[in-house]
């Protein structure tokens, strides 16, 4: 097999069978394992096979084009440090699968874990093998996401999914800061490419943006590895199911953080910045943790918290800039992944068999389960760092660096004392795990009667034990040239010179060795009473817990202070929103005209008509007394808002614009009857009912609106007048003159624009009044009074009670009686209303009319028989089929539009001619005429439907009454 | 406003009549509606514009269009028919209405609703 | 013409003659009236895949597919014309795709929920697609009072008080708008003369001094008329409102309305005020680029802060407007075609997440979805329609799946890996970031900072947000009530889910789409010619024939 | 001459009926009650279409006549409801 | 033809209505008699009462009746408003019993009163034909029963009953 | 008449941006109508003012442009009347529908809380 092509399969394989897995039945748990296990082998004997070519060319790359264009690619690319991390993650996922197999409950849903797992090997691998940084950016995040949900696998408890929460959000953040790290790389280097940014170091160092791009990288590097101050996410990671945790946090998640920052050692690291960062955050770490773990109760907690401590040692060691440094930090990354995984290994099989994993609880459970205690016992002491086990080499080589003189500062001369320190806290807590788990009197009153586990429960734990074991004491002829490959990958040509074995002689790092270790253990016997009973966390900063200050940080952020400034920045109220819109329009209005200045003609009124000038002192004094009686007096500001209208016809006719007269004129009959039959609706609403002082605030707010009102009103009136007396330019109109006629048919120029010219906006705007009567149609079929507005009007039963009352009246005659001359002269007006309406439509193409004012002249016809008769009646006679016509109209129009398909032409282009008929002579027989007879039936339709549907609004209300009573009676 | 010019001297006088009579009658009729005390008063008004002012005008327009097109131009008869069909149907309908409000509020019979009493005692917010 | 120059009109009237047509059909006919539509849904979208095709054709000049479609056989700048290029067909066919799903989701239950479902939704597509392919600035104001007439009528669909008084604000702010789009139009006609947006690029260098503050105060009213519907801050507080209260299949056709005025803008910005503009080029820009950087942070703060998820959604688009608009402002290549892809993901994704919403409320609340349309709907309504019981399949391990979804809207919300919202963000980032080119650098001004710390952040909120709601949706119910969910519910979910993995995947191809879109949207000499000089169909030899074109 | 008197006329006869809608504004602004108002509306409707009316004498222009007939035929539909609106509370029962 | 014509006095003055909208001519008097029968055959629909005319001849009599009356009445109510609040006007109410039942004769009869200014039409009874109108300047009650009675129901009874 | 009718579009427009901002349906649906009235003229301005030269051509022979009105702004403006009327009646039903569904003719369906 190609090795690019291994690379692919290593890294794809993960996902197939986290997919594959999915789709399998709920209880299919060991095929799941099988699947999972098969993958993590298929990857490891990958890894394997791919090491000669490693080992010998240096890098094995794959590269698929992904999204040239930016640079992202799929490009895989696999170094000996590379080599390493894929080797451990896939040996170790093999193992968990196979512990895991044991481990999980079968009332567990195991595919998805397995499904889960896969796919968070997946991006493990992804991130250790992407040749693109993007691509590893991308990688990151999943691992973010997979742990988000592996931790919160079981989600009942509510631990699981808090700790999810925080893991995803803290790494997720980190993720982010990865992400604009890599980005900034990307415009130093000018390629995400991870070749070329690893020989960019000196470019990347000297540039201006360097200390910026450090800091969003190590924002990814330090929250995914869990380094102070970012750590407190892992400890609550561990309410994951153990396998998990074994998985997670010892050879992947939290190794991605030093994974990166070993990857961009050689480009970042070096300079003051990194070594003051990284350092501070490698020390803190590696005490905070070290010193914590002491003091849990809960296995896991203590494992979590020497793995904040473990990893702050890699981290303490990457911030030298000593590529020895590089060396060991490299070399513990391993060490650390096999004893720590098999440590929560070995803290599952307790936690199963005896339901618990307080240390206060439990004690001597080396009788019986002693072979579990022994192999825990192993793993414990190489975490601890004792001699022939793989911690103490990698712990040598750090004391070792401590040592040396890197930076000078103070951070440097603390170095050493703290590495003494950190490394006897780690011996006091490994001491304290073994002691209290496996030692003292025989455990007691436990949730399960312990035993040993299954064999191959056992067995993952075995494999890393030896591995610890071999490694620790025959390390040159084991792993040495692996780690060499890796350290050579890492370091290129600075590779220094150092030696894998158990003997260095007798020198201080070793002194420190048995120093920690004796003081780890007196440390411990003074505690070991205390601890006992003692409460979780250290002493003291029990309460400095920053698990429950992220939460109270994220409360109050993304919570508390979100929906203030919500409530702050926005609104849910119309009024401040409508003020809004209309201040930022006058501003982006007035800001052009205020920054270039605005030449005025002098204002004056020569050549203005008197009599125009009269109708709009009328017009201005009406619309300013309708807007102020809007409120209380309805029927006076609709009347003024009518006569505003005429003048506004009346303006129109003035300056030329018949066809806008008439059209508006019909429209202002049309809508006032619309809103008058809304009014019904509305409850009453008189003056008397407001208070007498207006408060001071809304007198405020009064004012301002008054402000702005006259403010825009100022801005239309000055825009208006400006381009009014402003010279034209050249506008299209001319062409539609000259044309009107000769290739338009028609001599009306604003209606062959409108059903010619430019008919597709008439298409376009009938469809707009048929949708609108539509919804009209269709919120007043749900519709429901108010309560107050149910009754009829007032006047309908005073005036019923009065025929009722009266001997010689029956109910109803007040209103025959008032109708009777009226309705009858309505009723004679309608053939002539429709002989009108054909008026209008057929001269409209000549003359001012046309389908849309035939149309609303018609639909009053209609509106008027219903004022005069009433909707029952006019109903049982005239079929009214709004809904069709509006159809029927809108059809027509595009298929008188389309019918000029039929010749190649475009939609809408119309063929107009006089057609010479006998007896009449010639007749325009423009397709534009059909068109517009489109646009008459639609907007008869639409009317109609619209005032139609509100005027059935109080019929229903009678026929429900009618149904109500008739079951009523009978039920009687 | 080309056309006019070309009217002969009698048809121009006789439009110019014509137009201040209709406009005047117009004029006087909406004096009237502000004048009159009583709303049944005004009710009277606003067809002194749709009887004599709408006729002077509407013979001034027919006039005008029939001399200038040499035909006679009859279409502002339309007009006048609808006019005179049509405002009675307002004013009958805005009428009654008066009445009942009227009755409602002061339950009176109809024959006490004379003059100036009983009418308008300035309720100033229309109702609904 | 050739065929597919008569193409370019049917994604307007095949809506708008199926919405006619469902008239005339008896309301009682559901079955019939939902096979119409979907069929018409159906051939409207592989009509816009076929455009995308063309608009997508290499020509042999090499110049950028611009093809006119002269209304009436007038010619430009006189008549109405349609313009397909590339940008005209990406929206087409993201319409297309969502009305797919929305409608095939519809048919569940929502269509039934009240009167004239099939055509107000027709009518949508015709206003929408209208909107995208017009050349003419009152042109699409027509289309865009379609747009809001039909969206007036969906968006009040099943009617109810939560919908009817958001609606009321969408209504009545919609109005203002589009008062200011034609005070805009009317402004910009009465300072240049023409309506044509190319003669209008044309014209625009050439207005006079004096007159060139009334053009930008023209422009500038018209461009709020936009950024209302876009949604900017602080001109769209109606919008999660409006888009929460609307049914589910509405709201998520309703994932492509607020992306017409971000359209409009990305088309007329570059077009008006390029560097042809004279004095006016780059007009707004900088207002752009704030008010967007405002529309992302108060988006994001408003996702956070939502409990609903719709509103939570709503306030997405928000975020993803804003994050247009702001890259529209930037005004350079590889930032308009890094935000053109950004809002097909984003898009597609809301309009996914807007379906599941209601899918997975009724993980917690079974009744929920039925409860919301007849509840306070139907009142006393006599003509109530009979209850029919549901129809289709309902899937097995909804909630798995249902997970599933949720899931991958929350990445694509988000913008995490590895789907189609990461690479969109990532697109615009990395354009921010070198604004030259990637190999080139350049210096960064505060601006682009802000932009991109607000873009992270954005990001952050959302996965916060959607953490916090997918948790307590999936997670926290202690009684794993498994809800009933339709395949035909469930579908168009996944189908759009599909089409961002596929962006996903396929991200080389469409991102070089993109970049060929964007190019050709700055720079726009191709646009204007082929208006301008688009021939007519010679008239048939009539003796009144006139020239093809002046 | 005759011309000049005629242009006279028609100025001060529009101004007149400027005046005569003033006039029929002032109740509507003032009422005191809604049938007088809509008296009002009533007769501003039908100044205007006399305005109209000498507007198309005065242009010598026959294309203003439908505006005028609109209102003569169609406008009292507006006051007519509101009439009926005052007497029964509804404009269509 | 009934089927077909069911107004044809109504339809005969649509057409005129038609052609003086339009100027005259063969086209439009036929496109104008389309036009009219379809409206008629709408009209139809509402199924009206139909009125008779019965005497023709005396319509022209009482158009003329009506317009002196209205020419009367303009220049009667202009000197009242003219007059200001010099002359005391005398405004008031009157009951007309009637007898005409004619619903088109009592239409045509309140559109004169209406018309007319100086008399406004405020309320009929139909059961009993109480009339009630008001005139501007009521100087006689009896005078104008009389008036109403004579000048007009008369005439009216005479054309339509 | 350029200025009359500026001052006339202000008026208009002003007045309806009042009604636009106050909390009563009713208000906001007569502003509506006002801003119509306004925005209406507003466009029609924008073809400059011509009395007695409405753009219908009196025979058919080529006419000139400059003896007619713009008529550009005219059809807009009927379309702009047409799509003004569709929304009133859209504003209206909707304004009864929310009072029927809220019991309230607020803007926001609730009494503002004082
Ligand atoms: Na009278
Ligand atoms: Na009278």
């Amino acid at each position: 097999m190609a090795d690019d092509t291994s690379l692919i399969l290593m890294v794809g394989l993960p996902f197939a069978g986290s997919f594959l897995a999915a789709i399998l039945p709920t209880n299919a748990r060991n095929m799941a394992a099988g699947l999972a296990g098969a993958v993590a082998l298929i990857c490891l004997c990958l890894a394997i096979i791919l090491y000669p070519a490693v080992a010998g060319d240096g890098a094995v790359h794959n590269r698929v084009e992904w999204i040239p264009s930016l640079d992202l690619n799929f490009t895989l690319r696999m170094d000996g440090f590379a080599w390493m991390f894929a080797l451990l993650v896939s040996a170790i996922a093999l193992l968990v699968v196979l512990y895991a197999r044991y481990y999980m409950s079968p009332d567990d849903p195991v595919p998805r874990f397995f499904s889960f797992f896969l796919a968070f090997m997946g991006s493990m691998l992804g991130i250790v093998l992407s040749g693109n940084l993007i691509l590893l950016v991308v990688f990151w995040e999943m691992t973010s996401i997979f742990s988000f949900l592996l931790i919160g696998y079981w989600h009942h408890n509510a631990g699981a999914r808090d700790g999810a929460r925080m893991a995803l959000t803290i790494t997720g953040i980190g993720g982010l800061g990865l992400l604009v790290g890599v980005l900034l790389i990307g415009h130093i280097v000018g390629s995400y490419d991870l070749d070329r940014v690893l020989s960019s170091g000196e470019l990347i160092r000297s540039h201006p943006l360097y200390v910026p791009t450090l800091c969003f990288l190590l924002l990814g590097a330090l929250t995914k590895s869990a380094q102070f101050p970012f750590h407190f996410w892992l400890p609550n990671a561990m309410a994951a199911p153990t396998p998990v945790s074994a998985f997670l946090h010892s050879a992947t998640m939290v190794k991605a953080g030093v994974f990166l920052m070993a990857r961009f050692w050689p480009v970042l690291a070096g300079t003051e910045e990194w070594f003051w960062i990284v350092g501070l955050a490698g020390m803190c770490s590696f005490l905070l943790g070290s010193y914590f773990a002491i003091f849990q109760q809960d296995i896991k907690g203590l494992l979590a918290y020497s793995t904040i401590s473990h990893l702050g040692l890699i981290t303490m060691l990457l911030s030298l800039g000593s590529s020895l440094g590089a060396v060991a930090a490299i070399f513990h990354m391993m060490n650390h992944a096999t004893f720590k995984a098999s440590l929560f290994m070995a803290a599952g099989i307790i936690d199963h068999e005896t339901g618990t994993r307080d240390m206060r609880r439990l004690s001597g459970l080396f009788r019986v389960m002693p072979f579990t205690a022994t192999l825990a016992m192993v793993a414990s002491a190489a975490m601890a760092g004792v001699p022939l086990l793989n911690g103490f080499l990698s712990k040598e080589m750090f004391f070792a660096e401590t040592i040396e003189t890197h930076v000078n500062s103070i951070l440097d001369t603390a170095a050493p004392y703290a590495a003494f320190v950190g490394s006897a806290f780690a011996v006091a807590y490994s001491v304290r795990f073994i002691h209290g788990t496996f030692f003292g009197p025989p455990p007691t009153n436990l949730p399960h009667e312990p035993h040993e586990p299954p064999f191959w429960m056992r067995f993952p734990i075995l494999l890393l034990v030896l591995a610890c074991l071999v490694v620790g004491i025959i390390p040159g002829l084991t792993i040495g040239p692996f780690l060499h490959t890796a350290v050579v990958s890492v370091l290129g040509a600075a590779t220094p010179e150092y030696s894998l074995s158990v003997w260095h002689g007798f020198n201080l790092p070793l002194l420190m060795s048995l120093g920690a270790f004796v003081a780890g253990v007196i440390f411990f016997l003074c505690l070991k009473n205390y601890l006992a009973t003692s409460e979780e966390g250290p002493p003291y900063l029990r309460k400095v817990n920053g698990q429950r200050i992220f939460e109270r940080i994220m409360v109050a952020i993304s919570w508390r202070w979100a929906r203030l400034l919500e409530g702050y920045l926005g609104t849910r109220r119309l009024q401040p929103q409508l003020r809004l819109v209309v201040v930022v329009a006058l501003i982006a209005a007035t800001w052009p005209i205020w920054m270039q200045g605005l030449a005025l003609k002098p204002p004056s009124l020569a050549g203005a008509d008197p009599a125009f000038v009269g109708i709009w002192a009328i017009a201005i004094v009406c619309a300013v007394t309708a807007a102020w009686q809007a409120k209380f007096h309805r029927l006076v500001s609709l009347m003024l808002l009518g006569v505003a209208g005429l003048v506004t016809c009346i303006t129109f006719l003035w300056l030329s614009a018949p066809d806008l007269a008439v059209t508006q004129l019909l429209v202002e009959v049309v809508t006032t009857v619309l809103i008058l039959l809304g009014l019904r609706w509305l409850p009453k609403r008189s003056a008397e009912i407001v208070p007498d002082s207006v408060p001071l605030m809304a007198k405020v707010r009064r004012y301002r609106d008054f402000a702005m009102a006259i403010a825009v009103g100022g801005g239309a009136m000055l825009v208006s007048y400006a381009i009014m007396t402003r010279t034209q330019p050249a506008t299209i109109a001319d062409y539609f003159i000259e044309k009107a006629y000769s290739e338009g048919g028609g001599k009306n120029v604003v209606n062959v624009i409108l059903v010619d010219f430019r008919g597709f906006d008439t298409f376009g705007e009938i469809t707009v009044l048929g949708i609108v009567a539509l919804t009209v149609f269709a919120l007043l079929r749900r519709f429901r009074p108010a309560p107050d507005s149910i009754e009829s009007p007032e006047q309908q039963r005073i005036q019923n009670a009065h025929d009722d009352a009266q001997p010689d009246r029956k109910v109803g005659d007040t209103i025959s009686d008032y109708l009777l001359v009226p309705a009858l002269i309505m009723q004679w007006l309608f053939p002539v209303i429709i002989v009108f309406a054909a008026y209008l439509f057929v001269r409209g193409h000549d003359l001012p009319g046309g389908g849309f004012a035939a149309g609303v002249a018609m639909a009053s016809a209609f509106i008027l028989q219903y004022m005069a008769a009433g909707t029952i009646w006019v109903e049982d006679r005239l079929r009214v089929l709004p809904v069709r016509w509006i159809g029927l109209g809108i059809l027509l129009a595009a298929v008188v539009g389309s019918g000029s398909w039929v010749f190649g032409y475009p939609f809408l282009t119309s063929h107009s001619q006089y057609v010479e008929l006998p007896l009449i002579g010639a007749v325009p027989a423009a397709s534009a005429t059909l068109f517009d007879f489109g646009v008459f039936s639609l907007v008869l339709g639409a009317t109609s439907l619209m005032l139609i549907a509100i005027a059935h609004q109080s019929i229903r209300r009678l026929r429900s009454a009618r149904a109500a009573a008739a079951a009523e009676e009978e039920a009687a | 406003m080309s056309g006019l010019h070309d009217l002969p001297a009698w048809a121009a006088l006789a439009i110019a009549f014509l137009l201040l009579l209709g406009s005047g009658l117009t004029l006087l009729g909406t004096i009237g509606l502000v004048r009159f005390k009583t709303f049944y008063e005004r009710v009277h008004a606003p067809t002194l514009g749709t009887t004599g002012g709408a006729g002077a005008i509407l013979i001034a327009s027919m006039l005008c269009f029939s001399v200038l097109q040499s035909r006679p131009v009859l279409h502002e008869l339309l007009i006048t028919v609808f006019v005179t069909v049509t405002t009675p149907v307002t004013l009958m309908l805005l009428a009654r209405a008066a009445i009942y409000r009227d009755r409602t509020e002061k339950a009176d019979s109809v024959d006490t609703l004379v003059g100036d009493r009983g009418v308008n005692d300035g309720e100033h917010s229309a109702r609904r | 013409m050739t065929w597919a120059e008569q193409l370019v009109i049917v994604p307007i009237l095949l809506p708008v003659m199926t919405g006619a047509a469902l008239l005339l059909i008896d309301e009682r006919r559901h079955v019939l009236k939902a096979a119409v539509n979907v069929l018409s849904t159906i051939a409207l979208a592989l009509v816009a895949i076929a455009l995308l095709d063309y608009a997508n054709t290499p020509t042999e000049t090499n110049t950028p597919v611009t093809s006119v479609y002269l209304l009436g056989n007038w010619p430009a700048p006189f008549g109405i014309v349609l313009v397909l290029d590339r940008l005209s067909a990406l929206m087409l066919v993201l319409t297309a795709m969502l009305a797919l799903a929305a409608v095939v989701y519809s048919l569940a239950r929502w269509h039934r929920s009240g009167p004239h479902f099939h055509t107000l939704f027709q009518f949508l597509l015709m206003g929408v697609n209208g909107a995208f392919l017009t050349g003419d600035l009152f042109n699409l104001f027509v289309f865009f009072e379609v747009m809001l007439a039909s969206s007036y009528g969906l968006v009040l669909h099943g009617s109810g008080q939560g919908r009817v008084k958001a609606g009321m604000h969408y209504v009545v702010v919609n109005l203002a708008a589009s008062s200011l789009f034609l005070i805009g139009v009317a402004m910009i006609y009465g300072v240049t003369g023409t309506l044509n947006m190319a003669d209008l690029a044309l014209r625009i260098g050439a207005v006079p001094a004096s007159d060139r503050m009334l053009l930008d105060a023209g422009a500038g009213i018209l461009g709020i008329a936009f950024l209302v519907k876009a949604g900017m801050w602080p001109l769209g507080f109606w919008l999660p409102t409006a888009y929460n209260a609307a049914a589910a299949p509405v709201a998520a056709l309703f994932a492509i309305l607020s992306k017409v005025g971000v359209y409009v803008l990305l088309r007329l910005s570059p077009l008006l005020f390029g560097v042809e503009a004279g004095p006016s080029s780059g007009f707004g820009d900088s207002w752009l680029l704030v008010g967007g950087m405002a529309t992302i942070a108060f988006g994001a703060i408003g996702v956070m802060a939502s409990q609903a998820k719709g509103r939570l959604a709503g306030y997405y688009i928000l975020v993803s407007s804003g994050t247009m608009l702001a890259a529209i402002g930037i005004a350079n290549v590889s930032a308009t075609a890094g935000a053109l892809y950004y809002m097909v993901s984003s898009t597609l994704a809301i309009s996914a997440f807007f379906l599941l919403i209601e899918l997975i409320d009724r993980v917690q609340d079974p009744s929920a979805g039925v409860l919301a349309i007849t509840l306070d709907a139907y009142g006393e309504d006599l003509e109530e329609e009979e209850t029919e019981e549901e129809i289709g399949v309902a899937i097995p391990a909804t909630l798995a799946i249902l997970g599933l979804c949720f899931a991958a809207c929350g990445l694509l919300l988000a913008g995490l890996p590895p789907l189609s919202g990461f690479i969109g963000k990532f697109a615009i980032l990395t354009a921010l970031l070198n604004p030259e080119g990637l190999t080139e650098g350049g210096n960064l001004s505060v601006a682009i900072w802000a932009f991109v710390v607000l873009l992270v952040l954005s990001g952050l909120a959302a996965m916060i947000s959607l953490t916090r709601s997918g948790i307590q949706a999936f997670w926290a119910p202690i009684e794993g009530i498994v809800p009933r969910v339709l395949l035909m519910e469930i579908a168009p979910v996944a189908f759009l889910l599909a089409l961002c993995v596929g962006l996903t995947i396929f991200g080389g191809p469409v991102m070089r789409y993109m970049d060929q879109t964007a190019q050709a949207l700055h720079t726009p000499h191709t646009y204007i010619r082929n208006v301008m000089t688009a021939p007519r169909v010679p008239p048939p030899a009539a003796p009144t024939a006139q020239e093809a074109t002046p | 001459m005759s011309t000049t008197i005629l242009l006279w006329s028609l100025l001060a006869s529009q101004l007149m009926l400027a005046a005569a809608m003033a006039c029929a504004a002032y109740r509507i602004l003032v009422g005191p009650r809604a049938q007088d108002r809509v008296l009002g509306v009533d007769a501003i409707y039908v100044c205007g279409m006399l305005l109209i009316l000498t507007f198309g004498i005065r242009n010598g222009s026959m294309i203003y006549f439908e505006a005028a007939l609109v209102i003569a035929l169609l406008g009292f539909v507006s006051t007519a409801a509101l009439a009926k609106f005052l007497m029964r509370g509804e404009v269509i029962e | 033809m009934r089927r077909l014509l069911p107004y044809p006095l109504l339809t005969a003055s649509l057409i005129v209505m038609w052609l003086l909208l339009n100027s005259f001519s063969l086209g439009h008097l036929i496109l104008g008699t389309i036009i009219a029968l379809v409206a008629s055959l709408s009209m139809a629909a509402l199924q009206p009462d139909k009125p008779r005319i019965r005497k023709w001849h005396k319509i022209p009599v009482l158009i003329g009746r009506v317009l002196v009356d209205i020419y009367h009445s303009n220049v009667a109510v202009a000197g009242l408003v003219l007059s200001g609040g010099r002359r005391e006007r005398r405004p008031g109410f009157v009951v007309i019993p009637l007898t005409l039942r004619d619903r088109t004769g009592l239409a045509v009869l309140a559109c004169i009163v209406t018309a007319t200014p100086g008399t406004a039409w405020v309320e009929y009874h139909a059961d009993n034909g109480r009339l009630l109108i008001h005139v501007l300047d009521l100087v006689d009650r009896d005078a104008w029963i009389e008036t109403i009675q004579t000048r007009y129901e008369q005439l009216l009874r005479e054309i339509f009953e | 008449m350029e200025l009359v009718l500026s001052i006339g579009i202000g008026v208009l427009i002003g007045s309806g941006v009042w009604l636009l901002f106050r909390p009563r349906t009713y208000q906001v649906i007569i502003g509506l109508s006002l801003i119509a009235y306004g925005v209406n003229l507003f466009i029609f301005s924008m073809g400059r003012l011509k009395t007695a030269a409405p753009p219908v051509l009196t025979s058919g022979a080529v006419a000139n442009p400059a003896d007619f009105a713009d008529p550009i702004p005219q059809a807009l403006v009927l379309t702009a009347i047409v799509i003004g009327f569709a929304t009133t009646a859209l504003f209206l039903v909707v304004l009864l529908a929310s009072r029927g569904l809220t019991g309230s003719d607020h803007v926001d369906g609730r009494e503002p809380s004082q």
